[in-house]
């Protein structure tokens, strides 16, 4: 493991509909590394390939061509099956949507990504009550996320993308539906979490975001190609 | 309860009914096997050869024995005598051909 | 073609059975020639999901011939009535050419389904998927056997002539007769007998030797032991265990046993000798697939664990046949 | 995968089948009604048919009847010597039988000449059955009571071909128990019943061979064709497959006009499988993004079809037996029975065994869950990554 590089990418490239009329080139010769422990910001405008980026290092997908290392692994040939093996082992995801499943109650969502791992309920609802306390929404452990606030909603995205204990945290545009305010705090979640050792990978063009004091590294990309990184 | 374990249940008591209704079936069968020795008895007193099924037209009550052509037999225009009548195929006699062989001289 | 509910079920659920093996070797087809492991192209990721369905369909075919077998039996069974001389399925199955060998065919698909299923299932330990080309090129061999078994079946069922006389039970496994069947009926009893049991130590203790050791000679031996033992056992149902079942010195069938009078033991008694022979037979197929790079740690588990499974069932079995044997008053002495 | 990773992923469909409860109850319920009509017919006629056949066991394993121009004729009574020498012919009996169309009721009886005594120990006759001898007395079917509000003691008036009227003393009436085979009978002695349908001396309608060993029938039915060329032997074991056969063949031509309403069925599983709406194809990417694998929602999808099936499958033969062996089948017996004024009104003997459990599966379950196979698969492949971008 070269001097605690997490995750490294040569040469990434990833099209969408390649052959087709609809061809989309979203990322064009990435290389990046990052380090673990590390707080990165994937800066750009939209369009940019942030979020293909962003879920190129979650496991999400594999790259058209060029390479992923993940934990000195290379993946980007693995079948699904085994991509989702190590998403599910090392990789937290907060989507911008906050993707919660509707009419299943908050509780529920958070433990949902640890089912098809054969994990016993009662251990794996202790530990999502504990994330959900840590978060301060033990009280709704019970609400259906449908009648949640937009902040609430994010917490408990947070806390079902920490329920794998992930190694690294994503999050895609996570502050794009919030004020200020909220804006601030998921920024101060984030940090706490990378004051515990996790890698925060965070793609936004939200300046709270990248101008915040502990965004370690940025990496601005613009037409599916890294322009500027910057490590502070 | 986890809702695996209600299903299960639920799955279980259903095959418990279930088992409970092979077991009455089985009750009512013995029943009927010694109530059918009565039966065959009444088969052999009166010579009788067809069960009173469908009686709604004369042709209908003894399949084996009916004759093959059969409309009409109550009164002319009587309709057809659906649906045993439509769903009674008439009885194979073409297989008394096979095993027995009449040689003419 | 006689129009029953039973013949109706059968060749509706064996139809669906047809169809969803014929689709699914036409996937695999599809992805055998365009396969390439190595590549990122959207289409080899396509083909990696097409996988799945063709998992799935295969699956899902085994359990449905499963129910077809049965449904086989039975209306064989059912259908006896109507045919002159028939006493049971073995009189129905022999009232014309294609009846056996349907059966036979049905039971030959069961058995390369299943070890199609076991093989794909460990073909996706292994990240780069390496026994892939094979198992199609199995598919393609399985496939056949499926349109064959339901065009047999067909035939059979359409060349049903109630007036013909069946040969039942009674002669074509009374010991004068001739044909397979009846040779199988008049083998000596002890003989038999002998060699059904020694055969099964001899299997037990390969297997044993096999989960103790993981020698790849015993793997060997217990693949082409269980394999002689499921035909030996189908000789040995025939001539001496189906006489203790019935408790009647003439009456050989193999099908009548799953029926209620005889406690439905004929189920619990082929289950366990098919998955017996089935995994006994697998440890040693998968014997050459230690050498695949990827596989060479998931094999010798596996091995064990099915050479495990093997012997347990042929205890199961040999336990399923001794209990008649023992607890009735019934003896074969003099016959 | 452990077991508990089963159970996790089925908990999760349970709970997801319940969030869109009205929908899934539909199902289960359009599914157990078809589980129950496609159950009922076959519980009915298969328990018809095993009756049929045990009943029969006891009735003549020889009848001999005269053809005439294609017509079922009288045949002279004395041909019975002639056949009696055939060898392994153990007796004939002339039999005295035929129809009559009660206008009164509008209901077709059957009229028998009685020839033998039951045995005493018969519980299935009250009263007594008229000697071959007796004149002016009757047994009735419970079928012919009923309609015609009968009972020992009473009398019954037939009018014969002559167009006189003829009264009958009920001396017998046949126990419910015997409906299906009594219920449109009515016994008389042998002179009674020439009288009605004025038959002409020394005819009977046809005759009964016994042989002494049944194996032989068919040799000396060819015997009794090739001495009488107009005569059609019927033997036992052809009525019973005729019977096997009637049931065979009505179960199945009501099964191929219901496979419309399976097919009907089937379209709509189909329909509700790849027509995911929306909303669940977003869950499903959406429990891939968060570490489902394929096989897991392929699994998920297995679950579903199976509670479902499994649900409609368990409660519709149960409902099925229930109907048809507790309450007679009131909703099919008139299609499988005709629609006759005397109803054999019986109680069925539930022959049920694992043939009719696995053909029912074939029918119902087979066709069901193969139609979900490629919408589930369909589903599962959703990308995870579409989510992502939204």
């Amino acid at each position: 493991m070269d001097n605690g590089i997490i995750i490294r990418t040569e040469n990434l490239t990833k099209y969408y509909n390649k052959g087709k009329a609809n061809e989309v080139l979203a990322t064009s010769g990435v290389s990046v590394g990052i380090r673990r422990g590390d707080f990165a910001i994937l800066k750009g405008p939209s369009g940019s390939g942030k979020t293909t980026l962003l879920s190129l290092l979650g496991c999400m997908t594999r790259p058209t061509s060029g390479s992923i290392m993940v934990e000195g692994r290379d993946i980007s040939h693995l079948p699904e099956r085994f991509l989702t093996e190590i998403r599910r082992s090392t990789c937290g995801f907060i989507f911008q949507q906050f993707h919660l499943i509707q009419g299943m109650s908050v509780l529920q969502n958070v433990m949902l990504p640890l089912y098809p791992t054969g994990a016993d309920l009662t251990k794996l609802r202790k530990k999502a009550e504990g994330l959900l306390e840590g978060l301060g929404m033990l009280k709704r452990r019970d609400f259906p996320v449908q009648g949640l606030s937009g902040g609430e909603q994010q917490r408990t995205a947070i806390a079902r993308a920490l329920i794998n204990d992930p190694e690294i945290v994503l999050a895609d545009e996570p502050t794009a539906h919030l004020d200020t305010a909220l804006s601030r705090d998921f920024m101060n979640t984030m940090k706490e979490l990378w004051e515990k050792g996790k890698t925060v990978i965070i793609a936004s063009h939200d300046p709270i975001v990248f101008e915040n004091e502990s965004a370690g590294l940025v990496v601005e990309m613009r037409d599916g190609a890294v322009k500027n990184i910057t490590r502070k | 309860m986890r809702r695996s374990t209600v299903f299960g249940l639920f799955v279980l008591l259903c095959v418990c009914c279930l088992a409970a209704l092979g077991v009455t079936s089985e009750i009512r069968v013995s029943r009927f096997l010694v109530q059918s020795r009565d039966l065959s008895g009444i088969t052999a007193a009166l010579k009788l050869t067809d069960i009173s099924f469908s009686d709604d037209a004369r042709y209908t009550r003894n399949p084996s024995q009916a004759d093959i052509f059969s409309a009409f037999q109550d009164y002319p225009g009587s309709i057809e005598h659906f649906p045993s009548g439509s769903v009674t195929p008439p009885p194979d006699f073409s297989s008394l051909g096979a095993p027995i062989t009449v040689k003419r001289r | 073609m006689i129009m029953q509910p039973g013949v109706i079920a059968l060749l509706l659920g064996s139809g669906i059975t047809l169809v969803l093996l014929v689709y699914a070797s036409f996937l695999g087809v599809k992805i055998w020639s365009n396969w390439d492991i190595g590549s990122n192209s959207e289409t080899q990721l396509a083909l990696e999901r097409k996988t799945y369905l063709v998992s799935t369909l295969v699956k899902y075919g085994l359990f449905f011939e499963i129910v077809s077998v049965f449904l086989f039996i039975y209306t064989a069974d059912d259908i006896h009535n109507l045919l002159v001389g028939a006493m049971c399925a073995t009189g129905s199955l022999n009232a014309n050419a294609f009846g056996f060998p349907a059966l036979y065919v049905k039971i030959a698909v069961l058995f390369l389904a299943a070890a199609w299923i076991v093989l794909d299932t460990l073909d996706s330990r292994a990240e780069d998927y390496p026994l892939t080309r094979k198992k199609y090129k199995l598919l393609l061999f399985i496939v056949p056997l499926v349109v064959a078994g339901y065009v047999l079946q067909i035939k059979y069922f359409s060349g049903i002539n109630p007036d013909v006389i069946t040969s039942c039970c009674g002669v074509l496994f009374s010991e004068g007769g001739s044909g397979v069947g009846s040779s199988l009926a008049s083998l000596p009893l002890h003989g038999t007998e002998i060699v059904f049991f020694s055969l099964f130590v001899a299997v037990s203790a390969a297997g044993l030797l096999a989960i103790k050791t993981g020698r790849r000679f015993f793997m060997i031996a217990l693949a082409c032991l269980s394999a002689s033992f499921f035909f030996v056992s189908i000789a040995a149902i025939i001539s001496f265990i189906s006489l203790y079942f019935y408790q009647n010195p003439t009456h050989h069938c193999p099908f009548d046993m799953l029926q209620g009078g005889y406690y439905y033991a004929g189920y619990p008694m082929y289950a366990s000798l098919f998955t017996g022979s089935f995994f006994g037979t697998m440890t040693g197929v998968i014997q050459p697939l230690r050498k695949v790079a990827t596989l060479s740690a998931l094999v010798p588990g596996t091995q064990r664990r099915w050479a495990l499974i093997s012997v347990t069932a042929f205890t199961i079995f040999v336990v399923i046949i001794l209990i008649p044997i023992v607890l009735t008053p019934f003896t074969l002495e003099g016959y | 995968m452990s077991l508990n990773s089963h159970l996790n992923v089925l908990d999760f469909t349970l709970l997801s089948l319940l969030r869109r409860k009205f929908k899934n109850f539909g199902i289960i319920l359009v599914f157990t009604f078809i589980v129950f009509i496609t159950g009922s017919i076959l519980f009915l006629s298969y328990s018809f048919k095993r009756e049929a056949l045990l009943i029969l066991k006891g009735s003549p394993e020889l009848i001999v009847q005269r053809m005439s121009a294609g017509r079922h004729e009288l045949i002279p009574a004395d041909i019975s010597k002639e056949i009696l020498k055939i060898p392994g012919v153990s007796g004939v009996e002339p039999r005295y039988w035929g129809y009559y169309y009660d206008p009164l009721v509008k209901a077709n009886y059957t009229i028998l000449a009685s020839s033998e005594t039951l045995p005493a120990n018969n519980h299935l006759l009250q009263g007594r059955l008229p000697g071959p001898e007796d004149k002016g007395v009757a047994a009735v079917g419970r079928g012919v009571a009923k309609a015609r509000f009968l009972d020992i003691g009473s009398s019954i008036s037939l009018l014969s071909s002559g167009g006189d009227a003829m009264d009958f003393d009920v001396v017998g009436v046949f126990e419910t128990e015997s409906e299906l085979l009594t219920a449109d009978l009515i016994v008389l002695g042998q002179p009674d019943v020439v009288r009605l349908f004025r038959m002409p001396a020394g005819m009977a309608t046809d005759l009964a061979v016994s042989v002494t060993n049944e194996t032989e029938a068919p040799v000396i039915a060819g015997k009794i064709r090739y001495i009488f060329p107009d005569t059609r032997p019927i033997l036992r074991k052809e009525i019973v497959r005729t019977y096997d056969a009637v049931f065979g063949w009505r179960s199945g031509l009501i099964l191929t006009l219901f496979a419309g309403a399976l097919v009907a069925f089937i379209i709509l599983a189909w329909d509700k499988a790849t027509g995911l709406s929306a909303e669940e194809k977003k869950e499903i990417g959406i429990l891939k993004a968060i570490g489902w694998e394929t096989s897991d929602i392929i699994e998920m999808k297995f679950w579903e079809g199976l509670v479902i099936s499994l649900s409609s499958f368990l409660l519709g033969i149960i409902l099925a037996y229930i109907h048809v062996y507790f309450f007679g089948a009131s909703v099919f017996a008139p299609a499988l029975k005709g629609w006759s004024v005397i109803y054999p009104d019986f109680r069925l003997a539930p022959f049920i065994d694992p043939y009719q459990i696995a053909m029912l599966m074939a029918l119902t379950v087979i066709p069901y869950i193969a139609s979900t196979i490629i919408p589930s698969w369909k589903a599962a492949i959703t990308d995870p990554d579409e989510v992502v971008r939204g």
